[in-house]
């Protein structure tokens, strides 16, 4: 389906997908050419919810970014989190605490499967199965209520800070944890016969939206697309920070490169997250949650620093500028969804316009991430 | 009463008929109108049990009257007209799909004598009637002037070209074994049991439960519903046909939908399971016609909560490389047998 | 021709799995909550708007007016004076401004707070006409406090 | 093309300040200096290495020029501020060296992480570097953006139109010197 597609000009039409349409989740605007129901070229148009946060950063001081980095990609906001506080941590040369790290993964890992749990309602939802999408909420909606438990907050959770995290988690948040890891589990199994096993996705996503590792490696995508694309590529091990390297996972890859392996991808990538939060709670260590030598004033010294961390979506990296002030010179943030949108408007050519809702679904693009 | 009534037959049979032809017509719009609104509360209910919500719950008890105020919201809600349509066949559409809606009831019997007009080519009447929907869908898609609208009228019409033939194929075996093409006399022979349902009808072709699965699958393409909602495909063309429609414009179309469903379903229940006849033979009567008229719906609206829509080549395939070599060798297959027997 | 057969059995047959599993799910509870009639429990690390602690030795606030909460504030959203009262040492707080409509719930005044005289509101039922309604007088939300 | 043999075609071309870093304390480990001319054979470099495109942002470096001066040489009084308008780069002046805009492109490999850094530095005044789009695809977005934030012009690039910013912005915001 992915051949070069070309037809005259005057015989095609130009479609608006977007900025209000229902499969784009949010404010995505997608000029398409289209011959019939195939689609000729199709143009990514970006900036209906540019807010800069990059301007926002050089106005404010260090801590006060702190809520902005989660109304970036709001379905993950604690990876975002994480890599800014990572990321001062490492300009200032702070050590976080042991508790802070296991607190700050199980606490990511769970926003990861919530954000996945997003995804997959969403996408079953653009592929028109509309029961899915309440199911998954359902779990979604034990991981917020965990979070909001610990964080005060269920969407933008602001929760890490330089140096550690502000709330310490306590025994019920563990037993929560504990309790719904083995529901999850089961719900995975009822989700691959309910969904993965029907054979109208199946025909809906084998051999459609063929994204292979040479186009994800020019296009720098990463996270399920890559790894979809068979690259084994997670920076959680390849690039290991926190505490990463001390728990046992798997980073799934599959070589189809189309929808379905991008599916698999993140389908397993739920039991891994799983896998890794069930090893941290085990050894949980006692201890303080906020370092000791965090300054009153955060003055990161001169130069310039560069974080990446593994989100739901890819990698995201943040390069931040410091002159030295109290205040970024520069903050850059390098969000997954951005290459992932313009990938799209690469491998929906000669596509039929359902199958490119498809494929948009399985690159699981969040519009604030992409227009920052 | 009765006596009175068949005086007035003998003596005026010319009022009789328009007071029957009035009775009738009163009925079905009524028929039509509830099913259509207490359809939706009840597809609304069943999503949300199988979606471990409660449904509508908060208009009257058990949200009852949700029908009534949705009614009552698209009444009165402007009749909009966008630039540039084409306002005729704009205006004409939602009525178009409607009154065949309505045309095809016209010669359903619900039950012995429940009929309002009965014809010896009920069958081919009713089909007759059902496609004319699609010309419906098409004008109205076509005259709204909306690109959505128009990928969508394009997908209705292959769509219903596509399934036509596999339906039809499938009819046409069944018209072998039971001979007719007059509604009532296809029930009358399949009285006494289940049994003698044309659905276990296994000694005039063993193929004949496949049949009635493909006719049931053809039935959810014909009347547009999922998998095989793609002139509706919400996440792809917005509300396809229906995109530029607002008010009881959309409201017609709506219930169109739902007329049609009613329509599939009770030809089901009557070509393949038997009517109005009891499953064991005894008290035969409308309920029976209807429950069987229900619980299909029911079905129609479970599948339409659990499976994710198929694309337009899916639908294709299926019709094209599955539903019509089957329902070819089903046709053989009885004719075969009948021919023999 | 058995490739075939196979695959539209399979095929059926995912569906009809699905459809049990949905069939389940009909006879299983109502996992929502109905919001007006019922409420969920709100946790107690909720961040609503901020307020002031009561102090019960004081019978009043624990602000000092150093202005900490003003100056963490990444969106500009507090607003507070204070003036110095004949005979005190200290500046006495006059007026606490919360423009809520800016507010994005970060929490960090909280936490710059070094008398612990700010906390969070559990209210999340805030609507309204008008803009001016957001404008928390926090001084005054205190005095009308039970 | 293995690593060792990248460092080394990165140090041989023309004016190339190369220098490892240490990734704990900053993130990547190879800190490449080039001129504006020798970006495309360094990415064309980097490409051939196997390398994805991670990010490419600017950085203004308004007022450094001045610092620099200042601390050379301290006691005299500072030349005043040039910069008036918004949006509107000052006129170098003489005797000083012009502020610059630094082009920053981050590489990384999916096989074995390797962050390198790419910097070039462009005047102020008048901003232009190579496009590289026709080696990294995602560069033609990133070069639009640096192109609507910063007003460099990515020569060759075939669609210098905003992304992220309105179609007819004619600011640059992150420029220090803009004002909303």
């Amino acid at each position: 389906m992915n051949a070069e597609y070309q037809l005259p000009e005057d015989e095609c039409f130009v479609l608006n997908l977007g900025p209000q349409h229902p499969s784009t989740h949010g404010v995505a605007r997608i000029k398409l050419t289209l011959d019939g129901e195939y689609i000729c070229k199709a143009e990514p148009v970006l900036g209906y919810i540019h807010r800069m946060h990059e301007k926002m950063a050089e106005n404010r001081t260090w801590p006060q970014f702190f809520p902005n980095t989660g109304r970036l990609d709001y379905l993950h906001a604690l990876a975002y989190n994480q890599n800014y506080a990572c990321l001062v941590e490492r300009a200032l040369a702070i050590e976080v605490p042991e508790r802070a790290e296991y607190i700050r993964v199980i606490t990511t890992e769970l926003n990861r499967i919530a954000s996945h749990m997003v995804w997959y309602g969403a996408f079953v939802l653009d592929l028109g199965g509309f029961t899915p999408l309440l199911y998954t909420f359902d779990d979604r909606e034990q991981i917020l209520d965990l979070l909001e438990s610990v964080t005060g907050s269920r969407l933008t959770f602001s929760y890490f800070r330089f140096g550690g995290v502000p709330n310490d988690i306590d025994d019920d948040f563990i037993a929560g944890t504990k309790t719904f890891i083995s529901r999850m589990r089961e719900r995975i199994k009822m989700y691959h016969a309910l969904i993965t096993k029907n054979v109208i996705l199946i025909n809906r996503l084998k051999d459609i939206g063929f994204i292979p590792a040479e186009m994800c490696r020019k296009y720098g995508a990463s996270g399920p697309v890559a790894r979809g694309a068979g690259i084994d590529y997670d920076v959680r091990r390849n690039e290991p920070y926190s505490i990463y390297d001390r728990f046992e996972f798997e980073i799934p890859v599959y070589h189809e490169a189309d929808s379905m392996a991008r599916y698999m991808v993140r389908m397993d990538e739920i039991l891994q997250s799983l896998r890794i939060i069930e090893q941290a709670i085990a050894t949980l260590p006692a201890g303080p949650i906020m370092a000791d030598k965090v300054p009153k004033l955060i003055r990161p010294p001169k130069g310039d620093y560069y974080h990446a961390v593994e989100t739901a979506r890819g990698r995201l990296g943040m390069r931040a500028v410091s002159d030295g002030s109290a205040i970024p010179w520069r903050l850059k943030l390098r969000t997954p969804c951005f290459s992932n949108m313009l990938i799209f408007g690469e491998a929906c050519r000669g596509m039929l316009l359902a199958d490119a809702v498809a494929l948009f679904g399985s690159l699981d693009l969040v519009i604030p991430d992409v227009d920052k | 009463m009765l006596s009175y009534l068949n005086y007035l037959n003998d003596t005026m049979p010319c009022l009789m008929a328009i007071l029957r032809l009035i009775v009738c017509i009163v009925c079905i719009l009524a028929f039509v109108g509830l099913n259509a609104a207490y359809l939706v509360w009840l597809e609304r209910k069943l999503a949300g049990r199988i979606q471990r919500r409660i449904g509508p719950k908060e208009v009257g008890p058990f949200g009852l009257l949700q029908p009534l105020a949705d009614g009552i919201k698209l009444m009165t809600k402007q009749l909009f007209l966008p630039d540039g349509i084409d306002r005729i066949l704009y205006l004409l559409a939602p009525m178009l799909v409607m009154t065949t809606a309505f045309m095809c009831f016209v010669t359903i019997p619900f039950g012995e004598g429940l009929v309002a007009r009965e014809l010896d080519l009920g069958l081919l009447a009713i089909f007759a009637f059902a496609s004319i929907n699609v010309l419906g869908l098409l004008l109205g898609a076509w005259a709204s002037r909306n690109k959505y609208s128009m990928i969508s009228s394009a997908r209705v019409v292959s769509q219903n070209v596509a399934y036509e033939i596999p339906m039809l194929l499938v009819v046409a075996s069944l018209l072998m074994v039971t001979g007719t093409l007059n509604l009532h006399d296809i029930v009358a022979e399949q009285a006494g049991g289940f049994w003698n349902w044309n659905v276990l009808r296994l000694n005039a072709s063993p193929l004949m439960p496949v049949a009635f699965l493909i006719f049931f699958v053809c039935t959810l393409a014909e009347t547009n519903r999922t998998p095989f909602d793609l002139a509706e495909a919400e996440s792809e063309l917005v509300a396809g046909s229906f995109t530029e429609y607002g008010s009881m414009g959309f409201g017609l179309f709506f219930m169109g939908e739902y007329a049609n469903m009613v329509v599939g379903s009770t030809l089901i229940s009557i070509l393949f399971l038997g009517g109005w006849n009891c499953p064991f033979g005894i008290f035969p009567g409308p309920h029976w016609l209807f429950l069987k008229l229900y619980a299909l719906i029911s079905t129609v609206m479970w599948i339409r909560w659990t499976f994710p829509r198929t694309t337009f080549y899916g639908l294709l395939n299926l019709s094209w490389k599955v539903l019509i070599p089957i329902a070819l060798v089903n046709l053989l297959i009885t004719g075969a047998l009948v021919k023999v027997f | 021709m058995a490739a075939y057969i196979k695959s539209i059995l399979v095929g059926t047959w995912s569906l009809i799995a699905g459809l049990a599993i949905t069939l389940r799910f009909v006879f299983k509870p109502v996992v929502t909550c109905q919001y007006p009639h019922a409420v969920p429990k709100i946790p107690d690390r909720y961040r609503g708007h901020i307020d002031f602690v009561y102090d019960p030795a004081t019978c009043s606030h624990k602000c000092i007016v150093c202005g900490m909460c003003q100056k963490t504030c990444p969106s500009g959203c507090i607003s507070l004076e204070g003036e110095k009262l004949e005979g005190a040492k200290k500046k006495t707080l006059s007026v606490y401004q919360l423009n809520f409509t800016t507010c994005s719930l970060c929490g960090l005044c909280v936490e710059a707070c070094p008398t612990g005289a700010l906390t969070f509101s559990k209210e999340y039922n805030l609507a309204g006409f008008d803009e001016k309604e957001y404008h928390f007088d926090l001084i005054k939300r205190l005095q009308e406090r039970p | 093309m293995t690593r060792a043999e990248l460092v080394k075609n990165l140090q041989a071309l023309p004016g190339a300040v190369v220098s490892d870093t240490d990734h704990k304390a900053r993130g990547f480990d190879l800190d490449v200096k080039l001129s504006p001319e020798n970006i495309a054979e360094a990415v064309q470099l980097m490409d051939e290495a196997g390398y994805f495109l991670d990010t490419m942002t600017g950085v203004d470096w308004l007022g450094e020029q001045e610092a620099l001066r200042k601390e050379a040489d301290k006691g005299k009084a500072a030349a005043p501020a040039s910069e008036s308008a918004a949006g509107e780069p000052p006129l170098p002046q003489a005797g000083i060296g012009e502020d610059e805009i630094e082009i920053v492109y981050d590489f990384n490999n999916f096989q074995e992480p390797y962050g390198v850094v790419l910097r070039v530095r462009t005047p102020r005044a008048k901003p232009e570097v190579p496009s590289i789009h026709h080696i990294y695809p995602i560069a033609h977005w990133h070069e639009r953006e640096a192109h609507e934030f910063f007003g460099v012009v990515f020569t060759g690039h075939p669609y210098l139109v905003p992304l992220l910013l309105p179609e007819d912005a004619d600011y640059h915001p992150l420029l220090k010197d803009f004002v909303a």
